[in-house]
């Protein structure tokens, strides 16, 4: 029962992780990125390609990881957003990230290949020690990191603020002299290297698998929906119900609903608060 | 609900104290907002102001920026419901009811930034105007029941005069995108007529217009009023307000500081102070 | 690409070519596979011509119509197979559950904002995967349904073709008469201008909720006509990626067209068959063609042409000033009354 | 109009010359059509099957082919997509006109091709392990060279009732196609033999952690652990979370459990211990160490394709898709012909026809040609150069 709930609660801060990759792509740009999920999955998949192939030292595939998660990252403004943000059509910017997560994921699949294949072990750890293992604990110690050091960095260094400024009110922030296009490139950086950290963190627990970003991209949403747009807060929250959600309802009704379940809970608060819980969705027309 | 019905022009209506039957009469037509008051999360925007729009009048709201122009107009045409107060029409309460119905029962209105159909043509952004009192339904029109083809007929041959009325039929087959400013403002107004409008709100019409256009625009605005279409005319542009309006209100944060005739407007001390300026 | 100027001569002139080609397929059709092909063009064009109501005019982008493909042959497959009811009787219901599945699916979903609608869909086509995986009873679970095939002259590979085809023009038509009235008006301004759509009446819910209703029809159907199609279905041939092929042939083709989503969906069933590497490079091309379409010429492949013709044949663009005619004005608003 | 009429019929000329010169081509060649999906997931079989067919391709050939034809082999990859899979199958059938067809690899794509090829009549080796794959009657054609999925389970139940004796059954199949199809047929096969599973779960094929089924198969009190799933990454999961809690009781199952990716993915290398499935006599090496000789003397011929060096795909996919073509060699020569209706007379009266993976028998009655006799059961850690020892008796 107990690894039920710490299992729930690890891969539930896995969907969480996505959720805050999400937001922080979202905070300068107005854009929910397919491409959020796909992040993890290469922080992961290089993570294993740099440590077991490689035979890199564990360190240097955590930076691989990151730099990839980043690199992407950039590349998911370059090409799927900033010529679309330009033509302000607002359903475009998800036409051009759907394709990129697409290209990713099948390019990773025939690199890669479709088989799951293993992370290495960070630390020396018995295998036995059940819900202590560090596979659970690694993706939510990060995720919580993740999510203190996001909020820390808006609140108290010169580049959070101008990115809260710029998700405040994009124009006014240009109009005070903001270099918004830098900023948003910073911060799909910053997302990129973030996802690329919380996939590497979580590989022992998904092993590097090219098809972990599609579900990553979808419950990860789930979390960020549940929780808020723009509320880490909220993503911390809705991931950790999601997660727990699932977990539970495979313990106890098997895995064939999963997805159904993870819906359902989606719908449930889209109905009673389409804002989720934390967020705010301002939708001012005139 | 489709037939707007013309009255004559009455001149000086809106003295309050006048007969009670011409007093039905009015409520009958009219466009009202009764002591309206809107916040945004707390802040006010407008607070207990009143305006009262007669078919066939032409009425000026005038004031300086932020002084709650644009909001009045929004709430009569109902993008915003008031916080308090009401907006009645023939003694109905519009103020919770929603866009779309004010459309049916004839509210028209423009926007400060013209929103056209871009890849659509002059032609065709006109007509979607005709939409709430369109008869075909769905099924009539994917089956095409012939008396489809024969309302698209109509419907295509009315924008087609609206536009040549309006000046502009040399452009009915371009696509709006291809449009000048005052071609997309003139569209604009021809996609409110034909929704057959008993009231059309103009938000900023002469804004970026020239002299010239701005005198068509005029007498535009006058055939409309001829028409007995009451007219709300939001601008900026203070003597074309005086010149065309037969009512004006001006209105200075959020309140109304005058209702009267133009000359009445024009030299009350408390307008001049706070907006038109020595 | 503008459905609403009555045909050119031209374009009158490609339709019944066109109609021609499409007649004609079993003759010049080298061989059953040609014909098979056709078919499943057929078959994928009743639900994408249905879809790009929902995605070309409304601007709804629904990445999950595999799910209501799924649920079309499903139900075809399990009333005309296991129950054994006449199959054109099953054809109609797939295509009434396919509805009303849509229905129940845009109730809830339609309201949300873009994004949120989109992955509701696609959460939508997982859920019916995993339903049909868990039911084995009903579905036969990961074994699959064997897909029956219509009765006599039906069966044959020609006369599929040509009850496929007919019904794909039959939606083709639907679709063409909503688009070149007001209402394809009605649908593009909630897909540009959702506040002007909303100050001239149009009441954005209802439509976009009718028309992804009647896209969840085709879907049943063409679901239905699949399942005979592919004489056996199992979960695994419903996948996300599926969804994407649909997706993309309507983006590519163009929004507001129907011309071009037609062609897209012709070339890109066709160009796996024809070049072998792409088969490798699998939906990795898809996603490639989605970019490069959505980066270079958003308004999709049909808008090419149009600026090729503009280029060659330039509308006259004359400016001259505006001129009331203020007697036609009132005389115009008269009769309108 | 009148030149697109023209186009018209130049492209119908276009067509009928290419069904005529395809026509003309198949007289110098037999054409086999090989839908396999080499890539795509579940890519690895077809990988090492491919290898197996493309050997005995070129042997049969060097020895100057069939009925003095040359074999040309039409390989097409169905990414595992079932509706490509029907593309294709339609494509061969009925444009390429070939003779036979082996394959498709993945039971969700054959359950579809099947009937086509059958309204085809054209003879397809089937190598899916589906039970409704094969039908005499409603198939006539369709011949199946690897072991249905109901001598697998069976031959894995057996073991765990009779040999383990262990009665306490847990299944644990995945929510794919395969896996809950697999996991339906073995509580019924168990049923059969009167036992009822102690404990049975669907999983989702890339659920992250097994340790609370594993927990609720120990609660249940079982003694023994069958997953029936071809997800490597769960049969990995399962082993760990029973290595983690340190529970030792068998696990017996599936194929794929025995497949050298697992290793990779096990937290320990012991995890892979007390370990069981499926397998075949003809890939398990005697108590004297050796493997059957005809199996060797293929593992010989492969050899160099791996540089000399060990073999590290499961040895039996090889196997199996060499014997494909031998079998269809075999049927051509003995009917003289490539007439669908003889090669039909010929297989559905072999008996014993002796391959390297198996010895087929088929009957008119029967279209399932692997013998019980030739499935054993394997220890999994014991593979070595894609052999694996007997599972001890």
């Amino acid at each position: 029962m107990l690894t039920v709930l710490i299992s729930g609660l690890a891969i539930g801060m896995l969907y969480a992780s996505a959720a805050l990759v999400y937001n922080v792509m979202y905070s300068t740009s107005k854009v929910l990125s397919v491409t959020s999920g796909h992040l993890a999955m290469l922080g992961g998949v290089f993570g294993a390609w740099f440590v077991n192939t490689l035979q890199l030292p564990w360190g240097l595939g955590l930076l691989g990881g990151i730099a990839v998660g980043a690199l992407f990252g950039w590349l998911t403004e370059v090409l799927a957003i900033r010529r679309v943000l330009n033509r302000g059509e607002d359903h475009l910017w998800l036409l051009s990230t759907l394709a990129l997560a697409t290209m990713v994921q099948q390019g990773v699949a025939l690199w890669w290949g479709t088989e799951p294949r293993p992370f290495p072990r960070l630390f020396e750890q018995n295998f036995s020690s059940g819900v202590l293992d560090q596979k659970f604990w690694l993706p939510i110690g990060m995720t919580v990191l993740m999510a203190i050091g996001l909020e820390l960095f808006y609140r108290r260094t010169m580049y959070g603020k101008l990115f809260m400024a710029m998700s405040e009110d994009a124009f006014a922030a240009r109009a005070r002299g903001v270099p918004t296009d830098r900023i948003r490139v910073m911060s799909y950086v910053l997302a990129g290297g973030l996802g690329g950290l919380a996939g590497f963190a979580a590989g022992q627990l998904t092993f590097a698998y090219f098809a972990l970003g599609l579900t990553l991209t979808l419950n990860g949403f789930i979390a960020l929906a549940v929780g808020g747009l723009g509320s880490n807060l909220g993503a911390l929250i809705g991931g950790t119900a999601l997660g727990l959600l699932s977990a539970f309802a495979s313990y106890w009704f098997g895995g064939e609903y999963q997805q159904t379940f993870a819906v359902g809970l989606l719908m449930v608060v889209l109905l009673v608060k389409p804002a989720g819980l934390y967020g705010s969705l301002k939708v001012r027309q005139v | 609900m489709n037939q707007s019905l013309i009255l004559p022009v009455v001149s000086g209506i809106s003295n309050p104290l006048c007969s009670t039957e011409s007093v039905l009469a009015e409520r009958k037509s009219s466009l009202e907002a009764v002591n309206i008051s809107k916040d945004f999360d707390g802040v006010s925007a407008l607070s207990d102001v009143s305006l009262s729009l007669q078919p066939g009048q032409v009425h000026g709201l005038i004031g300086p920026n932020g002084s709650g122009k644009t909001t009045l107009l929004n709430l009569l045409s109902g993008y915003y419901q008031p916080t308090t107060g009401s907006i009645l029409h023939g003694g109905l309460e519009l103020a919770l009811s929603s866009v779309q119905r004010r459309a049916e029962i004839g509210v028209a209105r423009t926007f400060q930034k013209p929103r056209l159909l871009p890849t659509l043509t002059v032609l065709e952004n006109a007509m979607l105007g005709a939409w709430s009192h369109k008869q075909s339904g769905f099924l009539a029109t994917a089956f095409a029941f012939p008396q489809v083809a024969r309302e698209d007929k109509q419907l295509r041959e009315q924008a087609t005069e609206l536009l040549h009325g309006m000046g502009l039929g040399y452009a009915i087959g371009r696509p709006a995108n291809l449009l000048g400013h005052a071609e997309q403002r003139f569209l604009e107004i021809t996609r409110g007529l034909l929704m057959k409008p008993r009231f059309i709100l103009l938000d900023e019409p002469a804004g970026g217009l020239t002299e010239h256009e701005i005198e068509h625009l005029g007498s535009v605005i006058r055939t409309l009023r001829d028409a007995g279409i009451g007219i709300l005319l939001v601008e900026h542009h203070t003597d074309f307000v005086f010149r065309i309006c037969d009512r004006v209100t001006t209105l200075n944060v959020g309140k109304m500081i005058k209702r009267g005739t133009p000359d009445e407007t024009r030299f009350d001390p408390e307008v001049i102070r706070v907006y038109l300026g020595a | 690409m503008n459905n609403l100027s009555f045909l050119s001569d031209r374009k009158s002139l490609a339709l019944a070519l066109g109609l021609l080609m499409m007649v004609t397929v079993p003759w010049w059709a080298g061989n059953q596979y040609q014909l098979h092909m056709a078919a499943l063009i057929c078959v994928y064009w009743i639900l994408i011509s249905g879809l790009n109501l929902v995605i070309g005019y409304t601007g709804q982008l629904s990445i999950g119509h595999v799910g209501l493909l799924s649920i079309g042959a499903y139900a075809f497959a399990i009333l005309a197979g296991k129950m054994g009811w006449h199959p054109a009787l099953a054809l109609v219901v797939a295509g009434a559950l396919g509805g009303a599945c849509g229905l129940a699916l845009g109730l809830p979903s339609l309201r949300l904002p873009g994004f949120y609608f989109a992955m509701t869909t696609m959460a939508f086509a997982l859920i019916v995967n995993e339903l049909v995986l868990a039911e084995v009873d009903l579905t036969g679970g990961g074994i699959g349904l064997p897909g029956p095939a219509f009765p006599a002259p039906l069966d044959s590979p020609v006369g599929f073709y040509y009850l496929a085809a007919t019904l794909a023009l039959l939606v083709t038509w639907l679709s063409w008469n909503i688009v070149r009235r007001i209402w394809g008006l009605g649908l593009m301004a909630i897909r540009d201008n959702p506040v002007a759509a909303q100050a001239v009446g149009v009441p954005l819910f209802r439509v976009k909720l009718m028309v992804f209703v009647f896209s969840g029809i085709t879907a049943g159907v063409a679901g239905a006509m699949f399942a005979s199609l592919q004489s056996y279905i199992t979960p695994d041939t419903f996948i996300f990626e599926l969804s994407l092929f649909f997706f993309v042939c309507i983006v590519i083709g163009g929004r507001g067209s129907i011309v071009g989503p037609f062609i897209g969906t012709v070339v890109l069933t066709m160009m796996p068959e024809l070049v072998a590497p792409l088969a490798k490079l699998g939906h990795f091309f898809y996603g490639l063609l989605l970019l490069l379409v959505v980066l270079v010429v958003p308004e999709g492949l049909g808008r090419v042409f149009e600026l090729l013709h503009e280029r060659f044949w330039p509308r006259p663009v004359h400016n001259d000033a505006i001129t009331p005619d203020l007697k036609r004005l009132a005389r115009a608003i008269k009769d309108q009354a | 109009m009148k030149f697109c009429s023209t186009k018209l019929i130049n492209s119908s000329a276009l067509f009928i010359g290419l069904a005529i010169m395809s026509g003309a081509v198949s007289a110098q060649t037999v054409k086999i059509g090989w839908l396999s999906s080499l890539t795509g997931p579940l890519s690895s079989a077809a990988v090492a099957e491919n290898q197996g067919v493309q050997l005995a391709v070129e042997e049969i050939n060097k020895a100057g082919g069939i009925l003095g034809k040359q074999i040309q082999l039409l390989t097409r990859d169905t990414g595992g997509d079932p509706t490509k899979a029907v593309n294709f199958a339609q494509q061969l059938a009925f444009k390429d006109r070939v003779e036979f067809v082996i394959g498709p690899v993945n039971s969700g794509e054959g359950l579809a091709t099947t009937p086509i090829l059958a309204r085809a009549g054209v003879p397809n080796i089937i190598i899916g392990s589906v039970d409704e794959l094969t039908d005499a009657t409603k198939y006539p054609r369709a011949f199946r060279a690897i072991n249905t999925n109901v001598q697998w389970i069976s031959t894995a139940n057996n073991y765990a009732l009779n040999t383990l004796k262990k009665s306490k059954v847990a299944i644990i199949g995945d929510t794919s196609g395969y896996g809950t199809s697999s996991a339906k047929t073995a509580e019924e096969l168990l049923a059969k033999a009167g036992i009822k599973p102690v404990y049975s779960v669907l999983v989702d094929p890339n659920k992250t952690d097994l340790t609370d089924e594993m927990t609720k198969a120990r609660a249940a009190g079982a003694d023994v652990v069958m997953p029936w799933t071809a997800a490597t990454g769960l049969l990995a999961r399962i082993l760990n979370a029973r290595g983690g809690m340190g529970w030792n009781i068998p696990v017996v199952g599936h194929p794929a459990i025995m497949a050298p990716q697992i290793k990779k993915l096990l937290n320990q290398p012991q995890y892979w211990e007390n370990t069981y499935a499926a397998g075949y006599v003809s890939t398990s090496y005697g108590a004297d160490g050796k493997l059957p000789e005809r199996t060797q003397a293929l593992v010989d011929k492969v050899r160099p394709s791996y540089g000399g060096a060990e073999i590290d795909v499961m040895f039996w996919w090889v196997a199996l898709g060499y014997d494909t073509v031998k079998i269809i060699e075999y049927a051509a020569k003995t009917a003289g012909s490539t007439d669908p209706a003889a090669i039909q007379k010929v297989l559905e009266n072999t008996n014993k026809f002796e391959g390297v993976y198996a010895t087929y028998s088929w009957s008119p009655t029967k279209r399932n040609g692997f013998p019980d006799s030739n499935m054993a059961v394997n220890t999994a850690n014991t593979f070595k150069d894609g052999s694996f020892k007997f599972a001890p008796r």
